[in-house]
């Protein structure tokens, strides 16, 4: 573990920003193109854990361990984000029997 | 001393209270305020010494955070348009007996409402307070048109709300910029006076100012709500507009316009004049042939501030003066204008000339006074409306003799449409609508009565008047050349 | 801090006593804890304390409290009657207003990026929650369901944006930030500036500016209405309050920076709000939008950064809270009446209840901004606040844009006075009279002497 | 007595109030009494004061009574001036006013509008004393349109036949063209002099030199005025219908008194108007224009009234003619002579209508001599006067301005003989066709004709005196007089042209005589001996007469030109310009925002994945922002 | 081998990822998430932030995909019926979303800080560190996320629990 933690030190911080914004925009493009609400919504998490694995880098980077406190509190609005998140999708289903986001606009103009 | 300009300008908020949960008596406690108010400007007239200085000072603070004042007081000028206000709105509260308002309490609170706003405007010495008086008028009157108007007036008076409210916007915006050019942080109109802008500064205060006053007198060409307003709205709502409100724009020009930013006047007063005398010709043409008197008298009222508002422009006394006196005329006949169309329409129910016609011969009475109110109106020497015209005529002679000729039209011109209309409604035989015309009684006699006598009285022995304001306009344009002259 | 913990405490305690039946006095009991708070808040005035470098309750924070325990306050009293006919879990509603309310307060002091983000999504998730609690009514999951969706994936990007900021400041802490951007005031990292722009766009999806207000009209219109005039006064409140605590001292130093987008932004904003709101039938959309235009006001505060701009933010929010209480106050009874929020609604409601007909006119002249209302206050130190640094034109396209809300405001009004309506009387219940009063007393008092807001912060 | 001059306009306003308010409820007899008497008792004071005057060094004296309007250097101050012109024209107005409302008593007796017209005729008689004695031109002015105003209430006092109340309106909006000359007129003396009272403005005036811009502008707008209330070419079309009043308002206002103000105001201001030679030249050509047009125009006219208003345009024209040869004095000389047989005619006329029931078309009526010998008689000798046969007092004061115009240019001077011979022509025709021949009107009529009361007959008899005799004020030195007239009249009227020598002054009037003799004779066998009557109103005509007939088709033309091109205008400007562009404009915003609003809230699909790519696309411009930025 | 293992598992995170969004079974894109977070864990690894990791992988992996699993197959989601959009918007997304990369990182300039990654304190990331972080100055964060959680406890019963009508 100390091993290879310490092989690890080469990578430049850029690549991580690299690697977060992929992942989020990957988020983002899976918001933009599906349909269903749950995928959706696993989108948005994908995007909130590139966020994590980015702020875990700065924290590295900076030597500040309040940045890796920061993701637990991102995880743990995760965490309350989909029990509510999953009960309103629930909730839409029993109504529309539907999980699809393009039933959902009678509310427009 | 200065206790008697509160009660002034609050005793209508008070009557509108009381008017307001007076139920059934609400018209005569409306008419008792007025007139309580008449009987409070004719005491401060009394003790109004007739020279330049400002008198009765009120100076209290308001929102001191934003330098903003309670600051108010009477000069000749300001004594001159109180008193149109404090003279008309009871011969205007007679004036509505004849109709039957539903919710007539709301009504006629609103009505005194709309009168503390216009003394607010008349003796504002504070740019904030006088804008607060600007709007505070102009809520009643959209109500009072809104609510008690004729069959087309929602998007009518939508239409006058949103054109002379974005006119006072802009004003604010110039105010505004005022008061962070003013190193006292205040809206004190003292210390506006004694600002030094530059040129391009002085010429886009001027407009944003401008603007605001020419939609609401109005003049060409922002006057396009002006005739649908007043042929939509109620008789009453059409002369608190054409009879008081209108002078808003006026007084607010000689007040805030010209001392403030003479260098703008200096570059823009002629597109000002310009654009005035545009208005009397295009609006005495356009009154020629309307069918409807009301909307003539619209035109015709166009017609006529247009005079008054290139009168001021030409900065001279005689102008001055003249605008002076013909605000009071003005507001006085048009009144009279409306009041009669208004005791047509309540009878006949149209007020389209080809409908009417003969009603001389049944009505004798009212033939009269509407001759003598339409002959004021045209300016014949001897009644009020020749005073005005002839001073405005005389200065803005001085400022261009051409500006004059064609600015004269309204000589011929109102002859022209008034007489056409006056032959179109009394003259001629009667019809089968007009024949069952009954004479005015009451308190539309008593009305016409008021307001003959005024006209004649003005016209006859008009120097108590312009003795009030001579000394404040006189000081008014010396403070004007001097600005003029110093700087630059 | 013993304002949050009131609030909180009151939140559980109202928990328990749903469970217990104690329904007739869960609405006393979170009255008196908000109660309670309120007098935390007047106690603690001035003594700018900071509380583990976390929430630094000074006056800003104060005051935004007050205001928004306040607005609170007058929308659990339209409660009454209101979850009733619908739902047995009234104790679950209270509770989560009131603790959207312990994130709000804690957005409006919040000292460290933490607590933003804690603060933010406490009050969102509250409101993702209450605005699905018609349960069977398909708006209402629409609504739910939209809001939670877009206001996930926004926080994915304000979340971006702190990463960022921490990255190059390495720190949460905003005095820290702000010393960061002092120090390196010319080598600020280029991750600071994408944070910002980041940080704005969350932000600016929370307190619905344009272009990422496009949740707020159907989040509005599908949310009980009682939530409604939550999500728009309490919360949009909150969300100006924490955007100016971010941007307006932590951020200021790179104005120049984010004006130019925040210009964009409030242009859009004041456009589509007030151009849209022209054309809507319903009444309730309608107040969307013009929320939305608010938020295009509001934002004048940031344009130009002066000492005054976080005071009127305060006295805009006040006022635009106060009339838009009675607004709401006013739709919910005429709904209850009549079964929609339709325009056509309100027409003749001068006949029927002249006093809330009356009221709601008052109320629209604020919010139109008419002189002698609070509206009128807040929109003109918004002009001045932007016109010190001479934003003309942006006033001027204001002014513009206001002329359009005069016109869709007075058409409630033109509805209400001018138009022939159904017979059907509208009671006014005894605690929506007090809202109603209580809200034009606060509307008129500050539109005739707002001294007393003026100078709070 | 001369302190008291402003009893003379106010006792005729007291009547003016008195009958007004009292038009329904005082007895017919009494509001006779008070109109006429309050005339009276100014004509008496005005006696007064013509002897006071001429007894008085003094020949100018300024009464002030208030100050009127004052506005920075301007003061207007209301005050009379009592000289030989405003005294002689006092009398005038008093004296025919006086008789005229005699006359209406029984003319008007049984019309039911009695207390109207006398309150009507009284008010007029105190502005035109307004006019006529104000010391400066403003309260001239006020009396100039105060007349134009009483004009307008008489022409229309039969308000119920609209085609009056239009010619009434016509006569004001004409009337106030002029105005407007007079006006710019005043101010233009007011920026010039400083001040607008005659004390001030003429003595200042006489130090300029001739032919000065600014006094040649004033002069003409000056000129404008009278031409509108004069009745000059082109302003006169109003007064031939103005013959839609009551005949003794034709005969006071439109004959006597108010037409001649504008004779009166250049007179008055004769020291200007010397120095403009070229608007004297204006005048005189204008002047002489009308006089011929009017006498062409009055050939052939049918209704008797009519042709009394075409001979006063064409009198009109030949005063004008005067003051443009720069004998003010003839022309104010005429002025008086005018005022006797014009209201004389008129009257007679009246009288005539007054028999025939309101009848006024010549070719009704015939033979009326002996059924109405004294109006007959009184007739005869107002036609005699007015065609210019001596001794009677046309004679004089025509021949006096023939004289003038052949010293000031020849070709004029023919015209205006030319003239004088129509005039005669038309005149004679005019008797002939109502007193001679066989009557033409049915038969119902004939039996009622029967002269008029003695109330109408009296004032006759008087005037046909003072038309007889009223020459003799004037009886110019070839005659053996010495000119009374022009004595009396020289401290006002300073510079009058020479008079030419009497060899030339006897072959002038020769012609003139021996002309008008010829006219006549013309007449006597046209319309007497031969009784031809003009023919009907469809009848074909001769191309000249048909011109003359329907008046040179002016008010046709004026229609066309004037009054159409307005009217479209008007419509022009209403319909399109007021509606459609300027306040389309403003709808057109409005109507834009709304469209925009329903552009724009369709981008509010409902639709949670366009929301989102919306979002998107603004972050990824504000980053695009970020990224060109930093 | 160096830093290659980052750069492995980073693509495997990008390959998995890019697996959640285009699979059409929603469970597939469950289980697809799932592989992702486990990347990711090595990740925090990799970072020595242990505590994080295990958290990561106890929350994400067990708790929270748990729950989507369990919501998919309650909902009766486990076929790929979903309507999928029409291409245009996926191209339009996926070009959207190439923008959005393109520009978050060029306004990133990140290519600038190309300084490498030390881990100064290789205890930084372990539960001792951390907890005295959060019990530390996060004190207040850390208790107030304790109503977030209340909140979402009282939302998803009051949501999914059947009223009594």
């Amino acid at each position: 573990m100390e091993h290879l933690t310490q092989e690890l030190q080469g990578v430049p911080l850029n690549h991580y920003i690299w690697l977060s914004a992929i992942i989020f925009t990957i988020g983002v493009i899976g918001v933009l193109t599906r349909r269903n609400a749950i995928v959706i919504f696993m989108s948005v998490e994908l995007m909130l854990n590139a966020v994590n694995l980015l702020l875990t880098a700065f924290s590295v980077h900076n030597n500040d361990p309040s940045g890796q406190v920061f993701v637990f509190f991102i995880m743990a609005l995760a965490a309350a984000e989909v029990a509510v998140g999953l009960s309103i999708i629930v909730m839409v289903y029993r109504n529309t029997q539907s999980t699809d986001i393009n039933v959902l606009n009678r509310l427009k103009w | 001393m200065e206790q008697l300009l509160i009660l002034l300008i609050f005793l209508p908020l008070a009557g509108a209270l009381v008017t307001a949960f007076a139920g059934k008596a609400a018209k005569y406690a409306a008419l008792v305020s007025a007139i309580v108010s008449l009987v409070l400007t004719a005491v401060l007239t009394c003790n109004f010494i007739p020279d330049a200085s400002t008198q009765f000072v009120l100076n209290y603070p308001w929102i001191q955070d934003l330098g903003i004042n309670f600051h108010a007081g009477i000069d000749g000028i300001s004594l001159i348009t109180v008193l149109l206000t404090n003279l008309l709105i009871p011969v205007i509260i007679l004036a509505s007996y004849g109709h039957d308002y539903k919710r007539a309490n709301a009504f006629y609170a609103l009505i005194l409402f709309m009168q503390t706003g216009l003394l607010l405007v008349f003796t504002a010495l504070d740019a904030f307070l006088f804008y607060i008086g600007w709007e505070a008028a102009l809520i009643p009157v959209y109500f009072i048109c809104a609510v008690w108007g004729g069959k087309d007036r929602i998007k009518v008076n939508m239409k006058f709300f949103v054109y002379t409210i974005a006119g006072s916007l802009f004003m604010l915006l110039g105010i505004i910029y005022l008061y962070l050019q003013n190193p006292l942080h205040n809206f004190d109109i003292q210390a506006f006076y004694k600002l030094n802008l530059d040129a391009a500064q002085q010429g886009w205060i001027f407009w944003s100012f401008f603007i605001a006053f020419a939609i609401k007198m109005p003049v060409f060409p922002f006057h396009t709500w002006q005739p649908d307003t007043y042929t939509e709205a109620p008789a009453t709502g059409t002369m608190l507009l054409a009879g008081i409100m209108l002078k808003m724009g006026i007084y607010g020009v000689i007040r805030w316009l010209l001392p403030i930013v003479p260098h703008g006047v200096q570059d823009w007063g002629t597109t000002a004049i310009v654009l005035s005398i545009i208005g009397i010709v295009y609006a005495s043409l356009i009154a020629f042939t309307q069918k409807n008197a009301k909307r003539l008298v619209a035109y015709s009222s166009i017609a006529h501030v247009g005079l008054i508002s290139a009168g001021i422009f030409a900065l001279n006394t005689q102008g001055m003066q003249g605008a002076m006196i013909q605000m009071l005329s003005h507001g006085i006949n048009v009144v009279g204008l409306f009041f009669v169309l208004d005791i047509i329409f309540n009878r006949m129910k149209t007020n389209k000339i080809a409908d009417l016609g003969g009603i001389a011969s049944v009505a004798p009475q009212l033939a009269i006074t509407f001759l003598i109110i339409v002959f004021g109106t045209v300016a014949l020497p001897g009644t009020n409306g020749f005073i005005g015209e002839f001073l405005l005529l005389i200065g803005i002679y001085q400022y261009n003799i051409w500006a004059v000729v064609i600015a004269g039209l309204t000589v011929i011109f109102g002859a022209v449409y008034m007489l056409r209309m006056y032959q179109g409604v009394m003259l001629g035989k009667t019809n089968e609508l007009t024949i069952g015309f009954k004479d005015i009684k009451g308190s539309e006699k008593l009305v016409l009565y008021i307001i003959c006598a005024l006209i004649l009285i003005l016209g006859v022995y008009p120097k108590p008047v312009l003795h009030l304001s001579e000394a404040a306009v006189q000081q008014l344009i010396e403070q004007v050349n001097q600005k003029l002259t110093s700087v630059n | 801090m013993n304002i949050i913990i009131t609030i909180a405490v009151t939140a559980l305690v109202v928990l328990y006593a749903g469970l217990f039946k104690a329904k007739k006095a869960l609405l006393p009991i979170s009255l008196i804890g908000l109660l309670g708070s309120l007098v935390f808040v007047v106690s603690s005035w001035n003594t700018a304390q900071v509380f583990y470098g976390m929430m630094q309750m000074d006056n800003f924070a104060l005051a935004f409290s007050g205001l928004t325990i306040i607005g609170t306050m007058l929308i659990l009293l339209l409660t009454q009657n209101y979850f009733a006919k619908d739902s047995e879990n009234i104790a679950e509603y209270l509770c989560l207003i009131l603790f959207a309310l312990c994130g709000i307060v804690i957005m409006v002091s919040y000292k460290n990026m933490s607590m933003l983000f804690i603060g933010l999504e406490i009050m969102s998730v509250s409101l993702y929650i209450l605005a699905g609690i018609r349960k069977n009514n398909f708006a209402s999951n629409e609504a739910s369901l939209k809001y939670f969706l877009m206001g996930a994936f926004s926080t994915g990007f304000l979340l971006f944006g702190i990463t960022l900021i921490y990255g190059a400041s390495g720190s949460f802490d905003l005095d820290a930030i702000n010393k960061y951007l002092v120090g390196n005031y010319t080598s600020v990292s280029p991750l600071f500036y994408t944070g910002v722009i980041l940080m704005l766009i969350g932000l600016s999806f929370k307190v619905g500016a344009a272009p990422f207000h496009f949740w707020t009209p159907d989040v509005y219109e599908g949310s009980p209405s009682l939530i409604t005039s939550f999500m728009s006064t309490v919360v949009k409140t909150a969300g100006f309050a924490a955007f100016l605590r971010l941007f307006a001292d932590t951020f200021a130093p790179l104005h120049d920076f984010w004006l130019m987008p925040l210009m964009v932004i409030v242009f859009l904003t004041l456009l589509i709000g007030n151009v849209t709101a022209l054309f809507q039938k319903n009444f309730k959309r309608m107040l969307a939008y013009s929320s939305i235009s608010h938020a295009g006001y509001l934002l004048f505060s940031l344009v130009a950064l002066t000492s005054r701009s976080a005071n009127n933010v305060l006295v805009y929010a006040a006022a635009y809270t106060f009339a838009s209480i009675i607004a709401f106050a006013v739709l919910i009874l005429v709904k209850q009446k009549t079964g929609n929020d339709n325009f056509e609604n309100f027409n003749g409601l001068a006949k029927r209840n002249p006093f809330a007909a009356l009221v709601l006119t008052i109320a629209m002249l604020s919010l139109a901004g008419i002189p002698l209302t609070a509206g009128f206050i807040g929109k003109y130190v918004m002009f001045l606040n932007v016109m010190t640094e001479y934003q003309v034109y942006l006033v001027a396209f204001a002014i513009l844009n206001a002329l359009v809300g005069f016109y869709y405001y007075f058409r409630v009004i033109v509805a209400m006075y001018f138009k022939e309506g159904s017979e059907i009387v509208l009671e006014t219940p005894v605690q929506y009279k007090v809202v109603l009063l209580l809200s034009v007393a606060i509307t008129l008092v500050l539109g005739l002497y707002p001294s007393v807001i003026l100078n709070l912060i | 007595m001369i302190d008291l001059v402003w009893l003379v306009p106010l006792i005729p306003l007291l009547g003016f109030i008195i009958n007004g308010l009292g038009r329904n409820t005082l007895s017919k007899n009494l509001i006779g009494f008070i109109g006429s008497a309050v005339i009276f008792i100014s004509f008496a004071i005005s006696v007064g004061i013509f002897f006071a005057l001429g007894a008085d060094a003094n020949k100018s004296h300024e009464i002030f009574l208030f100050d009127w309007i004052s506005a920075g250097s301007l003061h207007i101050p209301l005050s009379f001036l009592v000289d030989p012109l405003s005294s002689i024209m006092l009398l005038i107005i008093t004296g025919v006013g006086f008789l005229i409302h005699v006359y209406s008593i029984g003319y008007m007796h049984s019309d039911e509008g009695f207390g109207k017209f006398f309150s009507y005729l009284n008010l007029f008689i105190f502005f035109m004393l307004l006019l006529v004695l104000g010391s400066n031109y403003i309260v001239m002015f006020i009396g100039w349109e105060g007349v134009g105003l009483c004009s307008y209430l008489l022409i229309g006092f039969w308000f119920t036949n609209s085609s009056y109340a239009s010619a009434a309106k016509k006569a004001f909006v004409m009337n106030r063209i002029g105005d407007l000359g007079f006006l710019i007129a005043v101010f233009l003396i007011f920026t010039t002099f400083g001040s607008v009272e005659f004390s001030k403005v003429f003595p200042q005036a006489a130090q300029l030199m001739p032919g000065h811009a600014t006094i040649i502008l004033i002069t003409l707008c000056l000129f404008i005025g009278a031409c509108g209330k004069s009745a000059q070419i082109p302003l006169f079309t109003w007064l031939p219908d103005a013959m839609a009043g009551p005949t003794p308002v034709s005969a006071l206002i439109h004959a006597a008194t108010m037409v001649t103000a504008g004779i009166y105001m250049i007179a008055r201001s004769s020291v200007l108007f010397d120095l403009a030679p070229v608007i004297q030249h204006l005048i005189a050509i204008v002047g002489l224009a009308t006089a011929v047009l009017g006498a062409l125009i009055a050939i052939t006219q049918t209704d008797i009234k009519k042709v009394l208003a075409y001979s006063t345009v064409s009198q009109l024209g030949y005063m004008f003619l005067g003051l443009g040869v720069g004998a003010y004095d003839g022309a104010f000389f005429h002025v008086i002579t005018h005022a006797f047989f014009k209201a004389l005619l008129f009257l007679c006329a009246g009288s005539v209508i007054h028999a025939m029931h309101h009848e006024q078309d010549m070719r009704h009526m015939g033979g009326l001599r002996k059924k109405l010998p004294i109006t007959f008689w009184t007739m005869l000798i107002g036609t005699i006067a007015i065609s210019g046969l001596p001794p009677f007092s046309g004679f004089f004061s025509k021949d006096e301005i023939l004289a003038h115009a052949y010293e000031s240019n020849k070709i004029i001077w023919a015209i205006g003989v030319f003239t004088a011979f129509l005039t005669a022509f038309y005149m004679f025709r005019m008797l002939y066709l109502t007193f001679y021949g066989k009557y033409r009107g049915t038969h119902h009529a004939q039996e009622h004709i029967h002269e008029s009361p003695a109330s109408m007959t009296i004032p006759l008899i008087v005037l046909a005196v003072l038309s007889a005799i009223g020459g003799f004020i004037g009886v110019p030195e070839s005659l053996g007089g010495h000119h009374w007239l022009s004595g009396w009249l020289s401290p006002v009227i300073g510079h009058h042209a020479e008079a030419p020598d009497h060899a030339t002054e006897y072959m002038l009037m020769a012609i003139s005589v021996v002309g008008v003799l010829i006219s006549i004779g013309f007449a006597y066998v046209k319309y007497n001996k031969q009784n031809q009557v003009p023919v009907a109103d469809e009848a074909k005509r001769s191309v000249l007469e048909n011109l003359s007939y329907h008046k040179f088709y002016i008010d046709e033309i004026y229609d066309a030109v004037i009054r159409k091109p307005l009217d479209a205008f008007s419509a022009f400007f209403y319909k399109i310009v007021d509606r459609k562009i300027v306040d389309g404009i403003v709808n057109g915003l409005g109507w834009g925002t709304t469209e925009a609003s329903k552009g724009l809230r369709l981008l509010q699909s409902g639709n949670v994945g366009f929301y989102i790519f919306m979002m998107v696309a603004g972050i990824i411009s504000l980053l695009l922002y970020t990224y060109l930025s930093i | 081998m160096g830093t290659s293992v980052f750069y492995v598992v980073a693509a495997l995170s990008i390959f998995f990822s890019l697996m959640v969004i285009f699979s059409k079974n929603p469970v597939h894109s469950v289980l697809y998430l799932i592989v992702t977070f486990f990347t990711f864990t090595v990740h925090y690894i990799l970072l020595n932030a242990q505590f994080l990791a295990v958290v990561n992988f106890i929350v994400y992996m067990g708790a929270i995909m748990v729950l989507f699993l369990f919501v998919l197959m309650l909902l009766n989601l486990n076929k790929d019926n979903e309507p999928s959009k029409s291409n245009l918007i996926k191209v339009v997304g996926i070009i959207a979303g190439c923008c959005l990369v393109v520009t978050l990182v060029g306004s990133l300039k990140a290519t600038a800080i190309s300084n490498p990654l030390i881990l100064k304190n290789p205890d930084l990331g372990l539960v001792k560190n951390l907890g005295k972080e959060l019990f530390g100055p996060f004190m207040l964060p850390f208790e107030l996320s304790s109503i977030l959680l209340l909140t979402a406890m009282v939302g998803a019963v009051l949501l999914t629990k059947k009223e009594k009508v």
